[in-house]
């Protein structure tokens, strides 16, 4: 272990040497996280390292088998999700769990609302509330209903919430996984007000440049076990990676040579009300077309539009000079065209079905003779492609609930490459995947271009679309605002048209 | 009372270890057919019938006395009784235990139609096995009478009728219009009878009518359900203000529109079929006049003499012939029918006797 | 204003505007309706759907649902004259109501809460065997008037001015349950629970006992219940209840309870009760035929599941995640 | 290796043997042909209407209104009957009128999004209300002879009722499609994840409006079935079967969160259902008591799972199941993970 002169005072929390099973799996073999007041502390590791296991030790989900865990001093009681609210930690999780059906002033106060004479007070929550979102500096309606609101106010909901009590440890979970960059910036100055009124701030995030620009220390995991706790400034991106995989990393982004060729699919003024408006472009056969701009400018909805997901007011989705009707993506999946969705658990994969099921799901009629399912092919077909993307299971029957999230996606992967799409779009491709499998992603992708495949990627991340598109299609606020050649795309660029000319990173 | 809920729970209890853990041994504990009639010794019957007693449903307190009578004949006679059917007044449910009778070899079978179509089949199949039907209480439909040997009815159809009629138009003083809360819309007896009641009341009593101006607008469906009935008496009330009286010819409307005249105050004359236990309260305290019934136990009673004698060989069910039970005796009309005679009628004078009866 | 815009916006208005033009609607065509005994009509018809309806809420929710209350309420209307009848009073006859209503709310809370089985399939295995442990109770039985305690029929009898003394049991109980549901920490727990029961789980609410309890509350309340029913019927039998689950939840629906959970309130409940008892008594009085009558009811429902519906999507905004369908 | 799975609808199957076997045991009456043919008579308008409402509440929907929708087919056709259009035709009106019921509760749940639950409450009301408007107090009686025979008759020289026929082939269709086909993938994905079927290309809405239509149309053929075979079509018929259709599927392991179930339980389990009622009869018990069962059979089906899942933890890498099956599928659900 590499450990990096302490911090002076005492620790808020020390976790040492906690350990978790599930059944026969070590989830948690030893893992140790210390925290001081009044630091971002950067808690890093590939998925699958024990991270979320160890978080969710501290918000009482689960309780360690073994390990010692110290709060402010004194023993920390490990009870449920109640007492770990009570003795001052705040988690954030990855997706923010709001209740749709609250006013946002509940959702701030839910489990311990504010109360006078034993009945619930709604005037006090309310301005209590509306105190804490000016403090945070955001415009919220406080007696508003939950449902609707983006996902970057869910968060800084969240954040209301871990404020409104007595909190000295604040978890964020990947907050940043579903912000644009200008809410990365909001939550950033958020988060370094907390740090700088005393509180202690763990950060997970995939995203190495917001670990390096907001953090001030960081604990690296790897397969249950802490490896490493420094300094940021002690270390280096490359460094980090290295602790993470336990290897060296040396080609990110592996793009091949593209070997472009005809126009496969043109979109035409393609317009939905209040989400896009007047979207036209070409997508050739063999190169990676990027669909770049922040969370909310419409990519996704585009592309939603473009598989038929959601019914397009007007304009025309063409593939291979084949008109496709709007609204249905059964035919555009016949067709050629294929969607690996944003949201892996929610739209990619039926989690508690099998492998196997899972892949064949899109090809059902191939593997059909006439009207009989033939169910030797599924399995032969499925086992065929997880050897291909070197899927990690234990039996294809299992459900894919129990695979990693990298596996999960390689699943995804599986059952639309299985569909040999002319056009494969992919939504934020490797979102909260570890670094190792982003790699093999998106080799695989640089693949399938050269060998003819049209991609479409949508991705928040810029060293992404940078390090794998030909080209980029900047969006911004449901209208196009350019498109840049491979040799034109540099980040200033891209977050300028993306930003109306306003740079904020 | 504390008695039967126990019962009832240790029954719920032991029939759920029958289902979890699939043993035989239980089922031997407790059954709840009918305790066996005092077996009063008789002279006459040589061999002993087993007949199914079946209710349009088990849970209907009318049925109670009606079984009560058959048991008194089966003792009598030295046949053994058992009172089955469902636990829903409807035909289809009725059909599962016509085929259990057929499936346990019964010699007979007396039954009150819950449904005057639906059963017909079954009782034919039930006929082809050899065993002797009578219906008792209500028949099937007129069409289909050979499914069954002979029926045993309380009074001819037109005379129930006609009676609720000179039971309202007393009571309203031969004036006004009358409204009708029947049981369901398919109900075979109570269709009879309103039909016979229409004509009879127009001829008979010039003063008098249907509210809304003709029999069908007069007539609301309370499907033998208190709730609906509660109802379908406020919807009279409501529709036709002015409404002098109402005619319910089943023992739950009838039940269902004095308690809801009770609770309103309204001043609507109520009568009908109703059974004197259940209605002895509203009569003593004068919200009822009079309601009428014939004797249920007397139903069933006629009904398993019926059954045996044919059995015995001395009475074919056909039209003019004729058979006796008890100390009264009956002819079989056109139909294959035999009535009882009038209902009787219920009062202040009498309920108190009858209230303890039936 | 901010008070006028969110009581504009409430769930309950368009339901309220609905009872008063039905209401008037029938008026206009028949003016007996709107005479101080078609208003009594209607207030004493609905008594025991309201009391229902305000419990149901309280399940609905939490994205529950009980249907074993028909058959309950039906048992211990039965067994509180039939414990008066054999001479034990009236207190040894609610207190039993309440001991059979607790016992089936805590057997139903007890499997849904801590063993997480769904609430659909365990409250309908418990409709069929309290329905089958009463009739075999029963067996035939009835609970005449004779037999009601003189203190219920008494209530269900009479009337304070015009409005029925089970109405105003009804009322006040959604009076309380509606501030109790607004105003107590626990209740408002249960409309977490129904929003995002992982969520729910996650901010620390102890889901299980709130899920548990609620049922609890509901066997209870639906045990007391049967007093009411005895009260307005004076009678009971192995059928009494026979099928009133589906009418109760209707009421809720009605009234602006979702069966998804997570939002409705106990007085849109007992608004939507009224609402349903009113349009089944317009129809009589609007002179349609009675075998129109079930139609329309049918056809009613629809038209306020599917306005519900439109109300909702009206106010929902699109979300980046993609708006779901309800 | 493939491990061997304890699942409730092979229970399921072994109650059946057992049921069969206790029966036996207990009366002399019970294990003979015509016995069966009774058993068999019995179920058939359940089974037909269960194999279809195994498709729906797979995929996540519900239809309370099968037992409406029944009557009002058996309603229709006695109705057209009446008016002079032949029986034959008839017959195929009310089969018609069944697949209009469930098309339009289907129309109202995939094109409105309304919730099944609540929309087909509804329309139990309606279905049933439109057989009083059709037949008002008169029931429809005097059926052709020959259609009568059919309905309640068997087979020359066999125990077998004709209707078994048709159960067998329709069971045997049902089986086929949802265990050998797409159609029946996809309505298992459908089941355990709407968004994600749509995504996957699957038309959800249209499969679904497919479901609710075949599931009226089922109600149409069991409405039929239950005309001949009482020989009348009545406004008040089949009262009350939908819960009793749906606690038979159910019992047969098939899962209320949608996703789960197999054909072969299903029909164990309405079969199952019909043994014990005539078993219970046949040694003395009241149709009471069958409610008691019936009620018994429901919870022990979604008990015993939970209690063979607690005996053998299968270790699992994400901790504390935390997929809670509620009733929330009917309306919308949004797992949370």
């Amino acid at each position: 272990m590499v450990l990096s002169k302490p911090e002076t005072g005492t620790p808020v929390l020390e976790m040492a040497h906690v350990a978790k099973s599930f059944g026969g799996v070590r989830a948690l073999v030893d893992a140790s996280l210390t925290l001081y007041a009044g630091e971002v502390h950067a808690l890093l590791g590939e998925n699958g390292a024990g991270k979320s296991t160890l978080l969710k030790t501290l918000a009482g989900v689960h309780r360690a088998d073994a390990g010692e865990i110290r709060l402010n001093g004194g023993d920390f009681h490990q009870g449920n999700t109640r007492d770990s609210i009570d003795q001052g930690i705040a988690v954030i999780y990855q997706e923010p769990s709001l209740f749709p059906d609250l006013t946002l002033a509940e959702n701030v106060y839910v489990g311990r609302q504010l109360t006078s004479g034993g009945l619930v007070d709604w005037a006090a929550m309310e301005k209590g509330a509306q105190a804490l979102f000016d403090r945070l500096g955001v415009s919220l309606d406080p007696m508003a209903k939950a449902r609707g609101i983006s996902i970057a106010d869910q968060q800084i909901v969240e954040i209301a919430k871990a404020l409104s009590t007595d909190t000295t440890v604040i978890v964020m979970d990947e907050p940043t996984a579903a912000l644009s960059s200008k809410e990365v910036e909001r939550l950033f100055s958020v988060v370094r007000n907390l740090r700088d009124q005393g509180s202690a701030v763990v950060f997970v995030s995939h995203r190495l440049d917001e670990v390096f620009a907001l953090c001030d220390r960081m604990t690296v995991m790897r397969d249950g076990s802490t490896v490493a706790s420094s300094l940021i400034s002690e270390t280096s991106e490359s460094e980090v990676v290295r602790m993470m995989v336990g290897r060296e990393v040396s080609e990110l982004f592996p793009k091949l040579e593209p070997k472009i060729g005809d126009v496969v699919l043109e979109v035409r003024d393609l317009s939905l009300a209040g989400q896009f408006s007047n979207i036209s472009f070409d997508v050739r056969a063999g190169e990676i077309f990027a669909l770049a701009g922040l969370v909310g400018s419409g990519r996704s909805e585009v592309i939603r539009a473009i598989f038929g997901i959601d019914k397009y007011d007007s304009g025309s989705v063409t593939l291979l000079g084949k008109k496709l009707p709007a609204g249905k993506p059964s035919v555009s999946m016949a067709a050629g065209i294929a969607l690996v969705p944003e949201d892996r658990r929610q739209q990619g994969l039926f989690m508690a079905s099998s492998i196997a099921r899972n892949v064949a799901v899109t090809m059902l009629k191939k593997l059909s003779s006439w009207l009989v399912l033939r169910r030797k092919h599924e399995e032969s077909t499925a086992a065929k492609w997880a050897s291909t993307l070197q899927l990690k299971f234990a039996d294809l029957s299992d459900p894919v609930e129990r695979l990693s999230g990298g596996n999960q996606q390689k699943v995804v992967l599986s059952k639309w490459l299985a569909t040999e799409p002319t056009v494969l779009i992919v939504d934020e491709p490797t979102r909260g995947i570890d670094v190792g499998t982003k790699a093999e992603v998106h080799k695989l992708l640089s693949q399938k271009a050269q060998q003819g495949m049209a991609v479409i990627m949508v991705s928040s991340e810029l060293p992404e679309v940078l390090g794998m598109a030909d080209r980029v299609f900047v969006m911004r606020e449901g209208e196009h605002r350019g498109t840049l050649d491979r040799s034109e795309a540099d980040p200033e660029t891209i977050i300028t048209l993306a930003t109306g000319g306003v740079m904020s990173v | 009372m504390k008695n039967r809920l126990i019962k009832s729970g240790l029954r719920t209890f032991a029939l759920s270890a029958v289902v979890a853990l699939g043993i035989a041994g239980c089922a031997s504990t407790e059954t709840v057919t009918e305790e066996p009639a005092e077996s009063t010794e008789t002279s006459e019957a040589a061999e002993s019938y087993r007949i199914a007693i079946m209710p349009k449903a088990i849970n209907i307190g009318y049925f109670a006395a009606w079984d009560e009578g058959a048991q008194k004949a089966c003792a009598e006679l030295g046949a053994t009784c058992d009172y089955i059917g469902p636990n829903e007044a409807t035909g289809p449910a009725q059909v599962q235990f016509i085929n259990q009778v057929i499936q346990e070899g019964y010699d007979a079978l007396v039954i009150s139609a819950a449904d005057q179509n639906a059963i017909v089949p079954a009782l034919q199949e039930a006929a082809a096995a050899g065993i002797t039907i009578v219906t008792s209480d209500a028949d099937v439909a007129a069409e289909s009478a050979d499914a069954r040997l002979v029926t045993i009815l309380p009074s001819a159809a037109d005379r129930i009728g006609t009676a609720e009629v000179d039971w309202i138009a007393e009571e309203v003083g031969e004036e006004g219009c009358v409204a009708i809360l029947s049981a369901s819309a398919t109900a075979a007896n109570q269709n009879v009878w309103i039909a016979a009641m229409g004509p009879y009341l127009e001829e008979t009593y010039p003063n008098m009518s249907w509210c809304g101006g003709d029999l069908e607008s007069a007539t609301f469906y309370g499907d033998d359900d208190a709730t609906k009935s509660v109802e379908q008496f406020n919807a009279i009330l409501s529709q036709y203000p002015d409404v002098a009286g109402i005619i319910a010819p089943t023992t739950v409307g009838v039940l269902a529109a004095a308690q809801e005249k009770k609770a309103k105050g309204a001043t609507v004359a109520v009568t009908g079929l109703g059974l004197p236990s259940e209605m002895a309260p509203y009569i003593e305290d004068g919200t009822i006049t009079k309601v009428g019934l014939w004797n249920p136990i007397d139903l069933g009673y006629v009904a398993v003499y019926a059954a045996v004698l044919s059995m015995q060989g001395e009475f074919d069910g056909s039209v003019g012939s004729t058979f006796t039970a008890g100390d009264a005796s009956y002819e079989v009309v056109e139909g294959g029918i035999a009535y009882l005679g009038d209902p009787f009628t219920f009062t202040i004078d009498n309920i108190a006797t009858f209230k303890e009866i039936y | 204003m901010k008070t006028f815009k969110r009581l504009v916006t409430a769930r309950e208005l368009p339901v309220f505007i609905a009872l008063v033009a039905v209401v008037l609607l029938a008026g206009i065509a028949n003016p007996s309706f709107l005479s101080a005994s078609g208003a009594t009509d209607i207030l004493l018809g609905v008594a025991i759907v309201a009391i229902l309806a305000v419990g149901q809420t309280f399940v609905i929710v939490m994205r529950h649902i009980d249907l074993s209350v028909g058959s309950l309420i039906g048992f211990t209307s039965f067994l509180i004259g039939d414990i008066y009848a054999q001479g034990y009073g009236l207190m040894a006859g609610l207190g039993a109501a309440l001991a059979v209503g607790l016992v089936v709310g805590a057997v139903n809370g007890f499997l849904v809460a801590y063993l997480q089985l769904p609430s659909l399939v365990v409250t309908l295995g418990a409709l069929y065997i309290v329905r089958g442990v009463f009739n075999d109770y029963a067996f035939g039985r009835t609970i005449t008037a004779a037999m009601v305690p003189p203190e219920i029929a008494w209530i269900g009898l009479n009337r304070l001015g015009s409005i029925p003394y089970l109405f105003i049991i009804g009322l006040s109980l959604a009076i309380v349950s509606g501030i109790v549901m607004r105003r107590v920490k626990a209740a408002r727990d249960l409309y977490a629970i129904g929003s995002n029961p992982a969520a729910a789980e996650l901010a620390g609410i102890p889901v299980a006992r709130r899920v548990f309890g609620a049922f609890l509350f509901n066997g209870a309340l639906t045990g007391l219940a049967g007093a009411v029913m005895l009260g307005r019927f004076n009678a009971a039998n192995a059928n009494s209840g026979l099928a009133l689950e589906l009418i109760v939840i209707a009421a809720c629906v009605v009234g602006g309870v979702t069966i998804a959970g997570g939002s409705g309130t106990v007085w849109g409940a007992f608004l939507g009760a009224i609402l349903l008892q009113a349009i089944t008594r317009t129809i009589g009085a609007l002179g349609i035929p009675q075998f129109w009558q079930q139609a329309f009811n049918g056809a009613l429902i629809i038209i306020a599941i599917a306005f519900d519906k439109y109300l909702n999507s009206r106010v929902k905004t699109t979300t980046i995640m993609g708006s779901k369908d309800a | 290796m493939r491990r061997w799975n304890f699942s409730w609808d092979k229970g399921v199957g072994i109650f059946l043997i057992v049921a069969v076997m206790i029966g036996t045991l207990l009366s002399d009456n019970f294990a003979n042909a015509s016995n069966l043919s009774f058993v068999l008579r019995d179920v058939t308008e359940f089974a037909i209407i269960a194999l279809a409402m195994t498709f729906l509440i797979i995929s996540g929907e519900i239809d309370l209104s099968v037992a409406s929708a029944l009557n009002l087919s058996s309603a229709s056709l006695g109705f057209l009957y009446r008016a002079g259009v032949p029986f034959e035709l008839a017959i195929i009106g009310g089969l018609l009128v069944g697949l209009a019921c469930g098309l339009f509760n289907g129309y109202l749940v995939t094109k409105l999004g309304l919730p099944s639950l609540a929309v087909t409450i509804a329309t139990l009301a309606l279905y049933r209300g439109l057989s009083y408007v059709l037949l008002g107090n008169q029931p429809v009686n005097e059926l052709p002879e020959f259609w009568i025979s059919i309905g309640y008759g068997r087979i020359l020289g066999t125990f077998l009722p004709w209707s078994t026929i048709l159960l067998v082939v329709l069971a045997a269709i049902a089986w086929f499609v949802l265990h050998h086909t797409r159609y029946g993938r996809w309505t298992f994905a459908i089941g355990v994840n709407a968004e994600a079927a749509r995504f996957s290309g699957i038309p959800v809405e249209r499969t679904k409006l497919m479901l609710f239509a075949m599931t009226g149309l089922m109600a149409g053929v069991a409405g039929v079935v239950y005309t001949l075979r009482f020989a009348s079509a009545s406004p008040d018929g089949a009262v009350g079967y939908e819960l009793s259709i749906i606690a038979a599927v159910l019992f047969g392991g098939v899962s209320i969160a949608g996703g789960v179930g197999t054909m072969w339980g299903v029909i164990a389990a309405v079969l199952s259902l019909g043994v014990i009622r005539s078993a219970l009869q046949l040694t003395g018990f009241t149709a009471n008591s069958l409610l008691i069962v019936s009620g018994a059979l429901l919870l022990i089906s979604v008990i015993a799972p939970k209690i063979t899942e607690a005996l053998r933890k299968r270790p699992s890498a994400l901790g504390k199941d935390n997929t809670k099956k509620t009733i929330r599928e009917v309306g919308n659900e949004k797992p949370t993970h």
